[in-house]
C-alpha cells in the first residue's frame, strides 16, 4: 500500500523533471574566518530542484549542510561570510535583493524548519502570537479572521489541533513542536522548504510520524523540499533524490534508487557500503580515516586520502562536477572522460 | 507607655496656611533640627530630649543675659539681681513688671520659685547639683520679689547659674501650666507650652522648624528691645549634610547664618560673598573666642598618665606654633591656659605673678629632646618604630575626639604625638564620650566650659573632690581624675572670695602654677566659633566692631534671642 | 594541525575580550604604581605634618598635598597597598569560606546540604553593608585596623560564592566525567580536587574578583562614613578628610580627585575583569572562537 | 556455574521531592543473567524514558534498586569492600553516549586513559603505561600521536568515542555496559566505533550490554534483545527473532518505523493495526 | 489550572520568617557585643552639646535602663525584643526619645521611599534596555558603545557620584538646588508647586543613584542577552522573516527581561545602601539620614528598626516576585 504511494510520487516527480526548476542554486561560496583560520564551509556548490521534489542532503557532521541552508536563507552570520554564488527561488535572485526584499522572501518564498525544533519556539508566547507573527511580518493587509484561518489551515495540514494556537511551546512533546514548526514554514505557502535534521532528536515512531507530515504538506503545497540529515536510513524512506556533501563540496546528487543502488563517487560508495541493512548482519564497513578539517582541506579533491581509487590527480586537482546522464552530478575524476 | 511618648507630637504641622512673610522678613538660619532633640519637644524640663540649641531659645527667656564682650549683665525678666551682702549668702531677685507669658499672663515670683525648687528638688534636671549645692531655700517676698538663700557663699551663683551666656544658664518655666502637669520631665511642650520669648513656634519636621514673631512680646512694651524686625525665623535642618553645602548655601544666600566653620572654609566662604562677614570682619580668625577652650586631657589615675613626667613630656613634643601655622593660618589660637582670655581673664593672664610662673613653668615649650629625656627617666625605652615602649607595651596614645569639630586639629596632634614616639590614634566614634566619661582610655580632647569671667570655674575642674575612681562616670566633665590635697586647698580658701578681691588673684595663680606644673592637661587651642553672618538681608550682626548687644553671635546660645531680635533689614527685596 | 602558540591565543581572546582586557590593563597599572611608588617613595609622607600643606599638584607632589601635610602621592600609594590589602585579604578568605562551603554542600548533600543553603538563602536579603556598619559602628575604634576592616567586610560576604560554587558543582557532579572516574577508581576526595576543582577554577576567579570588589567598596564605604582606621591613607579615609575639610569648597580640588580617580579605576577594573572572567566561565557567554 | 551479573527482580522508583505522592517507576522488576563463561552482547533497546539508563546506571552502581538485588560474582554491588570492590570498578566499565561529557575539559585526553592505569595499577612503569595506550589506541584505529596531548574540543567526536572504547581496551573488563554509545556520532563513524566494540568481545571475551534506540544497529551487533516500555519488559529474546518476528504490539510498531536504509524495506511493510493502537504508544505525548 | 499552591506559600512565609528572624537576632546582637553603653553614650553627647553635664548622670542611666528595659538579662531582653518585632513594635528612639521608632520610620519612609521608587524603576529600565541593546548583534554601534561609560560608572561609589553631581550641577552651574527635600520655608501640601519643588530636590540625589545602579543592570543584561542570542528561537524568528524591531521586542527582550525581574529585590538591597550614603549628602530627611545619625549616636533602637525594615522589605518584594513570576513567565507557571 506504501509502495504504491511511491510509485505515485515518483511518477509525480517524472512529470515534474520537464518542468523548469523553482530552486537554481549556483556556485555558493561561504567561508568561515575564524581564529585559527579560514574554513571555506561551502565551495562552489551548484544544483537545481524542481517544484514537488525532495531531496535529501546527506554527509558527515560538519561538512556543510547546514551552512548551505543558511546560505541560501542567507543567514551566515560573522564569522562567516557569503563570498559568491547566486540562489534563485523561481525567478527571483535572493543575492540581489536588499535587506528588507531578503525578509520578506524569507518565510514567503523560502521557508527554513531549523535544527532542534527543541527550543525553536519562543517560550514565553503563544504558539499562536508566534504563527500571527510570522503572518503580520509579510502580510500587513491581512484581516483577523484571514490570519486566524491561514493559523487553522496550517496547524490541520500538520495533523495538530487548532487548540495548540493557545498553547505554550512547553505544553507540548518534541514532536508537536517539530510539526508546530513546519505549520509555521508553511504558513506562506513557499516555494522551497527547507528542513534542517528535522527528525534527529526524535525516536523512530515521532520520527516517523514528522515524516509523513512533511510528506502530506509537499502535496499539498506542491513545493520543493530539501531535507537535510545524515541518516541515509531516512533518505531511503521518504526522498526522491539524495545529494552527498563532503567537505563544502556536492560531491553527488542522484535519485534514491541510483543512490542506493549504483553510488558513484567513491564516498558514497563507502557510505552505502557501510549502512547495516536487514541483510548484512554483523558485517562493519566504516570508512577508514578521518574527516577532514575545513581549516586544512588536503589538496585536490578532499576526499583523496580516504578513496581507495584515488590517483595522482586526485591529489593535486580539484575534481569538477560531472553531468552524468539523467542529470546526474558527480565531483570525482574518475568521471572526467564520461562527460 | 511613656506619657510622654503618647503626647510628643510626631510633627507640628500648621493647622491653617501659614500667613505668606517676605524673605526679607525671615531669617534662615542651617543648624540641625531633629538631631538631639526628638520632634515637638519644647518644654525645657523635658527629659531627656529638651535643648535650647535647636531654636528653643527663641521661646524662653532667663532672668538676665551677660553680655560677653561688653563684659556686662543685660537685665531681662529680672530688673536686677543683687547679693544681700558681701558674704554672698543671699540674693535679691527684682522681676520686670511687665514681663508676661505668651498667654497674657504675667511672669511672677511663684514662677521664679517654681524653677528654682524644680532645679533643687529634682535630681533630673542639668542645675540640680549646683542648687543641691549652694540653695537652702527661695523665699517670694512679693509678686515681683524673690530671695535666695545660700548654704555657704556663693559668689559665682548669680553668673553660673541665673544668667544666661553662651549654653549655660536657665530658663523661667511658668509655674502654672507645669505644675499641672503629673511629670514635668515628660511633658513635651509642644505648642502649647506658655513661654516668655518672642518667637511662637509653628512648624516643625524632619527639614525645619519655624518660629513666628508674637507681636505682643512683652520686652518691647518694657522696653528692653525695640520692635524686632524679624518676622519668621526657619531652622533648616543641616543634618549630616557635608560642610561644603553648607558654605554654598551660606554663599548663595539661601542661609543667613549656619553653624561655625572650620578654619579652612571660613576664609573661602568670604572670598565668594562679599556681603558675608565674620566676627573679625574679612580679617584671620574670623570668629571669637568661645568658652571652650580646648586641651588634650588625660587620665591622672591611669598608667603611664600618671606620671607627671609623661604628661610633660607629652606636652613638649606639641608644636604650638605649627598648629597656628597649619590650622589657622599663623592667627595666635594655640594657648597654654584652661580658659578663655576674655577681657577679664586676658587681665588675670597678664598679671605679674602669672607672667613669672609661666617663665617657671614654661608651658609653651617645644623641645623633643627634653621631651626624650623625661620618657627615659620614666623608665621608657624607644622600640624599632621609634615609639616609646615599657614592658614590650607602647603607650595607648588614642586622641578620643568629635568629628564635626576636632577632624583638623586631632589628626595634627596624633602626628606630633607619634613623632614624639607616643603610639597614638583616633577615635571619632560615638563612644568618644563615653570613654572619656567612664575613664577607660587615656587621651581625650575636650574643651574646659567653665570660666567666662574668673579663672576659678576652670581650675575648679581639677578638684580633689570631683576625682571618681576610673570606671565611674567623671561629673561635669572633670576627666582628669586629678587629687592633690594642697590644690585643693587652695581652691577651697578661694571658693567664697569675688573675683576682684587681691587674695582671689594669689590663690589662683597659685593655682594656676599647679597645673602647669604638674602638666593637669595639655592646653592645645583657644576655642573659636567662626560664624558667617550673611548680610544680604540682615544687618546687625554681632562682631568685634559692631558689639551690637554684646553677646556672641551664635544664634543657638542662649543669647541667640538677642541676635536676631536686634537683626536690622538691609534692604534687600 | 598546527596550533597558533597559546600567547597568541590568549592574546586573540583579550582581544575578542575587550572588556578584560582594559581591565587587566589598568590592573597591571595600579599594581605597578603601587610597587613601584612603595619603591621609590617614602611612605612616612602618607601621613600628616611630613610635607608642605595644601600644594596643588607639582613637579615635587604630582598629586598635591592636603590640608594635613600629606604628600598625596605618596598617601596614594600607601592607600592602594592598604586597599590591596583589605581586598585580597577578605576576598580572599570570602572565596576560600564559599570554596569551602560550596563544596561541601554540594558535594555531601543531604542536610548538610540543605542547611547550607537555608543559612545562605536566609542571609542573602539582609543588607550586607548596613549589617557591617552596624558592626564596625559597634567596634571600638582601637580594634579598627586594615586587618579588622577585611574582616567584617568578610563577614557576611561568603554567602555569594557558597552560593555559586555550590551550583557549579552540583552540575558538575552529574558530569559524565565525574563518573567515568568513578569508573576508573578515583575516591571521593580526588574527584573533588581533581576532577571538578580544577574546572572551577574560572568560577572561582570570578567569585574571588567579585569578592575583592565588593570587599574594597564596602571598605571604602566604611571609611567615607569615617568609620574606618582614620589615621591610615586608606582611599576612603582621604576622601573623608577632604569632605570634613569642605575641598571641593576650598578650591583643593586635587585633594579628594587623586583618591577618588583610584578607587573608580580599582573598581571599574574589577567590575571589567569580573565581566570578562564571566565570559570565560560561561561557555554559553564565551564569544565564539 | 557462576554468574558474572546477575539481576533480581530490580525496580526502580525516582521520588520526585521528599514529600511529593509522584513516584515514577523506571525501571520494573527487572530480571537479567549473564554467566561468566559465556561472553555475549546484549542489546536493550526502548524509546526515550523507557529506563535503559537507569539500567546502566544501577548495574554501574551508581544508584541504588528501590528493591531487588544485583549481584556481580554472586555478591550483592553494595555491599561490595576493599579488594572486591576495586575488582568490580575495575571489571564492569561503561562507554557512554555522550563523547565531550566524558572528558574532563580540565585535561588533554590522556587523562581519560592514564588515570585508570594509574588508580588500578596496570603499569609497571612510565613506559609500559605508554605501551599500553598505543596499543589500545592502535586498535581502534587511531594514531597515538594523533590524539595524544590534545585537549578534547581539539579532537571530533569520532576521535573522542573511540578513545573511550580504547579506554574499554585498555581496561579489558568483563562486562562492558554501553550507553548509546554512537547516538551522538556520525552515520558514517558508527560502523568503525561498533566494529570496535565487536573486537572488543570477540577477542577479549568481554560481555557488553549495549544499550540503545536504534534498532538497525541493534541488530547488527547483539545476540540477543530486551525490548524496553516505560519501565516494563515487554518483549526479550534472539535478535533474529524479535527484529523479523516481532511479537508484542510496541515492538512491531518499533520495528516497523525503523528507516531502513533499503529502498526495499519501506516503513509500513509489518503495517501496525490500527490508528488507535498507534496512539496507544504514542510516547509521552500529552493529549492538547 | 492556576491552582492556590498552599504548600508553596506555607515555605515561602516561613522562609520569610527565619529571615527577619535572623536578621533581627543579628542586629540584636552585634552591638551588644561591644562594651560600648548607648544610653550613656547618648547622655555624653547631650551633656556636650548643651555644654554641661546633668548632675547625677549615674542615676539617670539606671533609670533609663529601667524604661527601656536594658537592666534585665540579655536573653530576657532578647526574647523581649523578639515579641515586640512580631507586634511591629521597634521601641523608642535613645536619641530622639520619646518619638517611637515606628514613628521615624514611618516620616522618613515617604522620602526614601519615592527616591527609591524612581531611581530603581528608571535605573532598570535605562539600564536593561542599554544592556540589551549592547549584547544585540544588530543594534548600532554608537548605541552599543553607550552602554560601556556606565558599566565604568558602577566603579565610581555613590558619595564620590554625589559630591562630583552637587559640585558641577549645584554649585557651578546652579542648575538644580543643593539639598534638602524642598524649599525652605515652604510647609508641605497637597500642590502643584509643591510637588514640582520637591521633584526638583530629588533630581540630583536620584541622578546620583541612578547613574551609579544603572551598569549593574547593563552587565547582568548584558550577561543574559549575551546567552539568548544564540538561542534557536531567536534565529528562527528571523528565518521567519520578522522584523529587526519586532525580534528584538517580543523574542528577545521579552525573554531577558523575565530573569532579571528577580534581581529587582537584591538591586533594591544595594540601592538602599547607596541612598543612605546620597540623601546624607543631599539632605533628605529620609531612612538613609535617620540610619545615620542612629548610627553615629549609636542610637540602637533605631538602627534595628531601620535595618529590620529594610531587610523585612526586600524579603517581603523577593516573596511577592517569586509569587508573581510564574504570571509573567509561562514556563513556570504551572509547576
Ligand atoms: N559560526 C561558525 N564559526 C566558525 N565555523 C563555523 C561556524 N558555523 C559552522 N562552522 C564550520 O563550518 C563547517 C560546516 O558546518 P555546518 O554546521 O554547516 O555542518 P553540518 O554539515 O550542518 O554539520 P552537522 O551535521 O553537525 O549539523 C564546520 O566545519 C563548522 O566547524
Ligand atoms: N534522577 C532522576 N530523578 C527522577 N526521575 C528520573 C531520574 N532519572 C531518570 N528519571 C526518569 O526515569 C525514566 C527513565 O529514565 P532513563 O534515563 O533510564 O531513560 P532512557 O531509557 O535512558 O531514556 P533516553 O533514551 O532518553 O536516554 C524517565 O521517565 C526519566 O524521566
Ligand atoms: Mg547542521
Ligand atoms: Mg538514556
Amino acid at each position: 500500500m506504501n509502495l504504491a504511494t511511491t510509485e505515485n510520487a515518483s511518477s509525480r516527480n517524472a512529470a515534474a523533471a520537464g518542468a523548469s526548476p523553482i530552486l537554481r542554486v549556483q556556485d555558493l561560496v561561504v567561508t568561515y574566518y575564524t581564529d585559527l583560520g579560514r574554513a571555506r564551509a561551502l565551495d562552489g556548490v551548484s544544483f537545481t530542484l524542481e517544484a514537488g521534489m525532495k531531496m535529501g542532503m546527506v554527509g558527515e557532521s560538519g561538512s556543510g549542510k547546514s551552512t548551505l541552508a543558511l546560505a541560501m536563507m542567507r543567514m551566515i552570520k560573522p564569522p562567516g561570510r557569503i563570498e559568491g554564488g547566486h540562489v534563485w527561488v523561481g525567478g527571483t535572485d535572493l543575492q540581489s535583493l536588499d535587506d528588507e526584499g531578503m525578509r520578506k522572501a524569507r518565510l514567503s518564498k523560502i521557508a527554513y524548519i531549523p535544527q532542534g525544533a527543541m527550543n525553536s519556539l519562543n517560550p514565553v508566547t503563544r504558539i499562536g502570537e508566534q504563527m500571527v507573527d510570522a503572518i503580520k511580518s509579510h502580510l500587513s493587509g491581512e484581516s483577523r479572521q484571514a490570519i486566524n484561518d491561514r493559523c487553522v489551515w496550517a496547524l490541520k495540514s500538520v495533523d495538530l489541533d487548532p487548540g495548540v494556537f493557545h498553547m505554550y511551546a512547553h505544553e507540548l512533546s518534541g514532536g508537536m513542536k517539530q510539526r508546530v514548526c513546519i505549520a509555521i514554514g508553511i504558513l506562506l505557502r513557499p516555494e522551497v522548504i527547507i528542513a534542517d535534521e528535522p527528525t534527529s532528536a526524535l525516536d523512530v515512531v515521532t520520527q516517523r510520524q514528522v515524516m509523513e507530515t512533511i510528506d502530506k504538506v509537499q502535496d499539498e503545497l506542491n513545493s520543493a523540499v530539501i531535507l537535510i540529515g545524515h541518516d541515509m536510513g531516512l533518505m531511503a524512506q521518504t526522498m526522491d533524490r539524495v545529494a552527498v556533501m563532503y567537505a563544502g563540496r556536492l560531491v553527488e546528487v542522484a535519485t534514491v534508487r541510483e543512490m542506493f543502488t549504483d553510488p558513484k563517487h567513491p564516498y558514497s560508495q563507502a557510505l552505502i557500503s557501510s549502512l547495516p541493512t536487514l541483510d548484512n548482519r554483523g558485517q562493519f564497513k566504516g570508512i577508514p580515516g578521518l574527516a577532514p578539517s575545513l581549516l586544512r582541506l588536503p589538496s585536490g579533491c578532499a576526499f583523496h586520502p580516504r578513496c581507495p581509487l584515488a590517483s595522482d590527480r586526485s591529489r593535486s586537482e580539484k575534481p569538477k562536477v560531472n553531468v552524468l546522464p539523467g542529470g546526474r552530478l558527480v565531483a570525482c575524476h574518475i568521471y572526467d572522460q564520461e562527460s | 507607655q511613656s506619657p510622654l511618648a503618647a503626647t510628643a507630637p510626631k510633627e507640628i504641622a500648621p493647622a491653617t496656611p501659614l500667613p505668606e512673610v517676605p524673605r526679607n522678613q525671615t531669617v534662615v538660619l542651617g543648624w540641625g533640627v531633629a538631631l538631639s532633640s526628638p520632634i515637638g519637644v519644647t518644654n525645657p524640663w523635658a527629659l531627656p530630649g529638651y535643648t535650647h540649641q535647636e531654636g528653643n531659645a527663641f521661646m524662653w527667656e532667663p532672668l538676665m543675659y551677660f553680655a560677653i564682650f561688653k563684659g556686662e549683665y543685660v537685665p531681662w525678666l529680672a530688673d536686677s539681681m543683687e547679693y544681700t551682702d558681701d558674704t554672698f549668702t543671699a540674693l535679691e531677685i527684682k522681676l520686670n513688671k511687665d514681663a508676661k507669658w505668651s498667654d497674657g499672663t504675667p511672669v511672677t515670683s511663684k514662677d521664679v520659685k517654681f524653677t528654682f525648687d524644680g532645679q533643687l528638688n529634682n535630681s533630673k534636671l542639668p542645675y540640680n547639683a549646683h542648687f543641691t549645692q549652694f540653695v537652702s531655700s527661695t523665699d517670694i517676698v512679693d509678686d515681683l520679689t524673690v530671695k535666695v538663700n545660700f548654704k555657704s557663699p556663693a559668689p559665682r551663683f548669680k553668673f553660673e547659674v541665673l544668667t544666661e551666656k553662651f549654653d549655660t544658664g536657665i530658663p523661667i518655666v511658668p509655674a502654672d501650666y507645669l505644675s499641672s502637669k503629673p511629670d514635668v520631665n515628660m511633658e513635651p511642650g509642644s505648642i502649647d507650652i506658655p513661654h516668655s520669648g518672642p518667637y511662637d513656634l509653628k512648624a516643625w519636621n524632619g527639614n525645619q522648624k519655624i518660629f513666628d514673631y508674637r507681636p505682643d512680646w512683652w520686652a518691647v512694651k518694657a522696653g528692653r528691645i525695640a520692635e524686632p524686625a524679624v518676622k519668621r525665623v526657619i531652622i533648616a535642618n543641616i543634618t549630616g549634610v557635608s560642610m561644603d553645602t553648607v558654605a554654598q548655601r551660606v554663599v548663595n544666600n539661601e542661609f543667613d547664618s549656619a553653624l561655625d566653620m572650620r578654619s579652612s572654609v571660613i576664609g573661602n566662604i568670604l572670598a565668594q560673598n562679599p556681603e558675608i562677614t565674620t566676627h573679625t570682619g574679612s580679617e584671620s580668625p574670623f570668629g571669637y573666642l568661645d568658652w571652650w577652650p580646648n586641651s588634650l586631657w588625660m587620665n591622672t589615675q591611669l598608667e603611664p598618665y600618671s606620671d607627671p613626667k609623661v604628661r610633660r613630656a607629652m606636652s613638649l613634643v606639641i608644636n604650638r606654633d605649627v598648629i597656628n601655622d597649619i590650622l589657622y593660618e599663623g592667627a595666635p589660637i594655640a594657648t597654654i591656659y584652661p580658659f578663655p582670655l576674655y577681657p577679664n581673664l586676658q587681665a588675670f593672664a597678664d598679671t605679674p605673678a602669672v607672667k613669672a610662673l609661666e617663665e617657671q613653668y614654661q608651658p609653651r615649650k617645644f623641645d623633643t629632646e627634653e621631651s626624650a629625656k623625661l620618657m627615659g627617666e620614666a623608665g621608657f625605652t624607644l622600640n624599632g618604630d621609634g615609639l616609646w615602649e615599657k614592658d614590650g607595651k607602647t603607650i595607648d596614645a588614642t586622641i578620643q575626639g568629635f568629628e564635626g569639630i576636632h577632624s583638623d586639629i586631632v589628626p595634627i596632634l596624633v602626628e606630633m604625638l607619634r613623632q614624639g614616639g607616643f603610639d597614638a590614634a583616633i577615635n571619632f566614634g560615638p563612644d568618644a564620650y563615653q570613654n572619656m566619661a567612664d575613664g577607660k582610655a587615656g587621651l581625650y580632647m575636650f574643651g574646659h566650659g567653665a570660666s567666662l569671667y574668673d579663672p576659678f570655674e576652670a581650675l575648679n575642674l581639677f578638684h580633689g573632690k570631683y576625682s571618681e575612681a576610673i570606671g565611674t562616670s567623671a561629673g561635669n566633665n572633670r576627666f582628669s581624675r586629678y587629687k592633690n590635697p594642697e590644690y585643693d586647698e587652695i581652691l577651697d580658701s578661694i571658693a567664697p572670695l569675688s573675683s576682684d578681691d587681691p587674695k582671689f588673684q594669689e590663690g589662683a595663680a597659685k593655682a594656676l602654677g599647679i597645673y602647669w606644673r604638674d602638666q593637669i592637661d595639655i592646653p592645645i587651642i583657644q576655642w573659636l566659633h567662626r560664624i558667617a553672618y550673611n548680610q544680604h538681608y540682615w544687618k546687625n550682626w554681632p562682631t568685634a566692631e559692631n558689639p551690637a548687644m554684646g553677646t556672641n553671635g551664635a544664634f543657638w546660645a542662649h543669647t541667640g534671642l538677642l541676635v536676631i531680635t536686634s537683626l536690622q533689614p538691609s534692604g534687600a527685596q | 594541525m598546527e596550533q597558533p602558540s597559546s600567547l597568541t591565543l590568549f592574546l586573540r581572546y583579550l582581544n575578542r575580550n575587550r572588556g578584560l582586557a582594559v581591565g587587566v590593563v589598568i590592573l597591571i597599572g595600579l599594581v605597578l604604581f603601587t610597587v613601584i611608588g612603595l619603591i621609590t617613595i617614602n611612605p612616612k609622607h602618607a601621613y600628616p605634618l611630613s610635607v608642605a600643606t595644601k600644594q596643588p599638584p607639582s613637579l615635587k607632589y604630582p598629586f598635591g598635598t592636603d590640608f594635613f601635610g600629606r604628600n598625596l602621592m605618596a598617601a596614594m600609594v600607601v592607600g592602594m597597598w592598604q586597599t590591596a590589602v583589605i581586598g585580597v585579604v577578605a576576598g580572599g578568605l570570602g572565596t576560600l569560606i564559599g570554596v569551602v562551603l560550596g563544596f561541601t554542600s554540594a558535594y555531601f548533600g543531604g542536610w548538610i546540604d540543605s542547611t547550607i543553603r537555608t543559612i545562605c538563602q536566609i542571609l542573602t536579603p539582609i543588607p550586607v553593608l548596613l549589617i557591617q556598619v552596624v558592626v564596625a559602628g559597634s567596634l571600638d575604634k582601637r580594634d579598627v585596623t586594615i586587618l579588622t576592616m577585611a574582616l567584617i567586610v568578610v563577614m557576611l560576604a561568603w554567602m555569594g560564592p557558597t552560593l555559586v560554587i555550590r551550583a557549579q558543582v552540583l552540575t558538575m557532579k552529574e558530569r559524565q566525567f565525574v563518573s567515568v572516574a568513578k569508573l576508573s577508581g578515583v575516591g571521593d576526595i580526588a574527584i573533588i580536587f581533581k576532577e571538578i576543582l580544577p574546572n572551577l577554577l574560572p568560577f572561582i576567579a570570578a567569585a574571588f574578583v567579585g569578592q575583592v570588589f565588593s570587599a574594597v567598596f564596602a571598605s571604602f564605604y566604611l571609611a567615607v562614613l569615617g568609620l574606618g582606621p582614620l589615621r591610615e591613607p586608606l582611599l576612603g579615609n582621604i576622601i573623608w578628610a577632604a569632605q570634613l575639610q569642605g575641598a571641593f569648597f576650598n578650591g583643593w580640588w586635587w585633594w579628594p580627585i587623586a583618591p577618588s580617580i583610584g578607587m573608580i579605576l580599582i573598581l571599574a577594573s574589577l567590575a571589567l575583569i569580573n565581566m570578562g572572567l564571566d565570559e570565560l566561565a560561561n561557555p554559553r557567554v564565551r564569544k565564539t572562537e | 556455574m557462576s554468574n558474572l551479573l546477575e539481576i533480581r527482580n530490580v525496580t526502580k522508583v525516582y521520588q520526585r521531592g521528599l514529600l511529593s505522592a509522584h513516584a515514577k517507576v523506571a525501571l520494573k522488576e527487572f530480571n537479567l543473567i549473564l554467566p561468566e563463561n559465556d561472553p555475549s552482547i546484549l542489546t536493550v533497546a526502548g524509546e526515550s524514558g523507557s529506563g535503559k539508563t537507569t539500567l546502566a546506571m544501577l548495574v554501574l552502581g551508581f544508584i541504588t534498586p528501590t528493591t531487588g538485588e544485583i549481584l556481580y560474582r554472586g555478591k550483592n554491588i553494595t555491599t561490595l569492600r576493599g579488594a572486591e570492590r576495586m575488582a568490580y570498578r575495575r571489571e564492569v566499565q561503561a562507554v557512554f553516549q555522550d563523547p565531550f561529557a566524558v572528558f574532563n575539559p580540565f585535561y588533554t585526553v590522556d587523562h581519560l586513559l592514564t588515570v585508570p592505569i594509574k588508580q588500578f595499577k596496570l603499569a609497571k612503569s612510565g613506559k609500559d603505561a605508554r605501551n599500553k595506550m598505543d596499543e589500545a589506541l592502535t586498535a581502534v584505529g587511531l594514531r597515538p600521536e594523533d590524539v595524544l596531548g590534545r585537549f578534547p574540543h581539539q579532537l571530533s567526536g569520532g576521535q573522542r568515542q573511540r578513545i573511550n572504547v580504547a579506554r574499554a581496551l585498555l581496561l579489558k573488563p568483563k562486562l562492558l555496559i554501553a550507553d548509546e554509545p554512537v547516538s551522538m556520532v556520525d552515520a558514517s563513524l558508527r560502523a568503525n566505533i561498533l566494529e570496535s566494540l565487536k573486537n572488543l568481545h570477540r577477542d577479549h571475551g568481554v560481555t557488553i550490554i549495549y544499550i540503545t534506540h536504534d534498532l538497525t544497529t541493534a541488530y547488527h551487533v547483539a545476540d540477543t534483545i530486551t525490548v524496553l516500555y516505560r519501565g516494563d519488559v515487554v518483549e526479550k529474546g534472539d535478535v533474529e527473532t524479535v527484529i523479523r518476528n516481532p511479537q508484542h504490539a510496541y515492538t512491531r510498531l518499533l520495528v516497523d518505523s525503523i528507516p531502513w536504509p533499503n529502498l526495499d524495506q519501506k516503513w509500513g511493510q509489518h503495517s501496525v493495526r490500527s490508528k488507535e493502537s498507534q496512539a496507544e504508544f504514542k510516547a509521552n505525548a500529552p493529549t492538547p | 489550572m492556576t491552582r492556590v499552591n498552599f504548600k508553596l506559600i506555607a515555605k515561602r512565609l516561613s522562609f520569610l520568617v527565619l529571615v527577619i528572624w535572623a536578621a533581627s537576632t543579628i542586629v540584636f546582637f552585634v552591638p551588644r557585643l561591644s562594651p560600648r553603653n548607648a544610653l550613656r553614650e547618648r547622655f555624653a553627647e547631650l551633656a556636650r552639646s548643651g555644654g554641661f553635664a546633668p548632675g547625677d548622670i549615674e542615676k539617670l542611666i539606671t533609670n533609663m535602663n529601667q524604661q527601656f528595659g536594658l537592666d534585665k538579662p540579655l536573653l530576657e531582653q532578647y526574647w523581649t525584643y523578639l515579641g515586640n518585632i512580631i507586634r511591629m513594635d521597634f521601641g523608642y528612639s535613645l536619641n530622639r526619645y520619646p518619638a517611637t521608632v515606628t514613628d521615624i520610620i514611618s516620616q522618613a519612609l515617604p522620602w526614601t521611599f519615592f527616591l527609591l521608587l524612581f531611581t530603581t524603576i528608571l535605573s532598570f529600565i535605562i539600564g536593561n534596555l542599554l544592556g540589551a541593546i549592547s549584547a544585540w548583534p544588530k543594534s548600532p554601534r554608537w548605541l552599543r558603545g553607550i552602554a560601556t561609560p556606565f558599566v565604568l560608572l558602577t566603579g565610581v561609589p555613590p558619595v564620590i557620584m554625589g559630591v562630583l553631581l552637587l559640585f558641577f550641577i549645584g554649585f557651578r552651574l546652579k542648575l538644580l538646588p543643593l539639598g534638602g527635600p524642598y524649599s525652605i520655608g515652604i510647609v508641605p501640601n497637597w500642590s502643584w508647586d509643591f510637588a514640582v519643588d520637591v521633584l526638583r530636590h530629588q533630581m540630583l540625589p536620584a541622578l546620583a543613584l541612578v547613574l551609579g545602579s544603572v551598569g549593574g543592570w547593563v552587565l547582568s543584561m548584558r550577561g543574559m542577552g549575551v546567552t539568548i542570542q544564540g538561542e534557536d528561537y531567536v534565529n528562527f524568528a528571523e528565518h521567519k522573516g520578522l522584523t529587526g524591531g519586532r525580534i528584538f521586542r517580543d523574542y528577545y527582550l521579552r525573554n531577558t527581561l523575565l530573569p532579571q525581574v528577580t534581581g529587582l529585590a537584591l538591586a533594591l538591597g544595594t540601592l538602599v545602601t547607596s541612598a543612605l550614603v546620597v540623601e546624607q549628602l543631599f539632605g533628605l530627611p529620609g531612612l538613609g539620614q535617620v540610619l545615620n545619625n542612629a548610627i553615629r549616636s549609636n542610637d540602637f533602637p533605631v538602627i534595628y528598626g531601620i535595618v529590620l525594615f529594610i531587610t523585612i522589605a526586600i524579603a517581603v518584594l523577593m516573596a511577592v516576585l517569586e509569587f508573581i513570576y510564574p504570571l509573567l513567565d509561562p514556563r513556570v507557571r504551572n509547576q
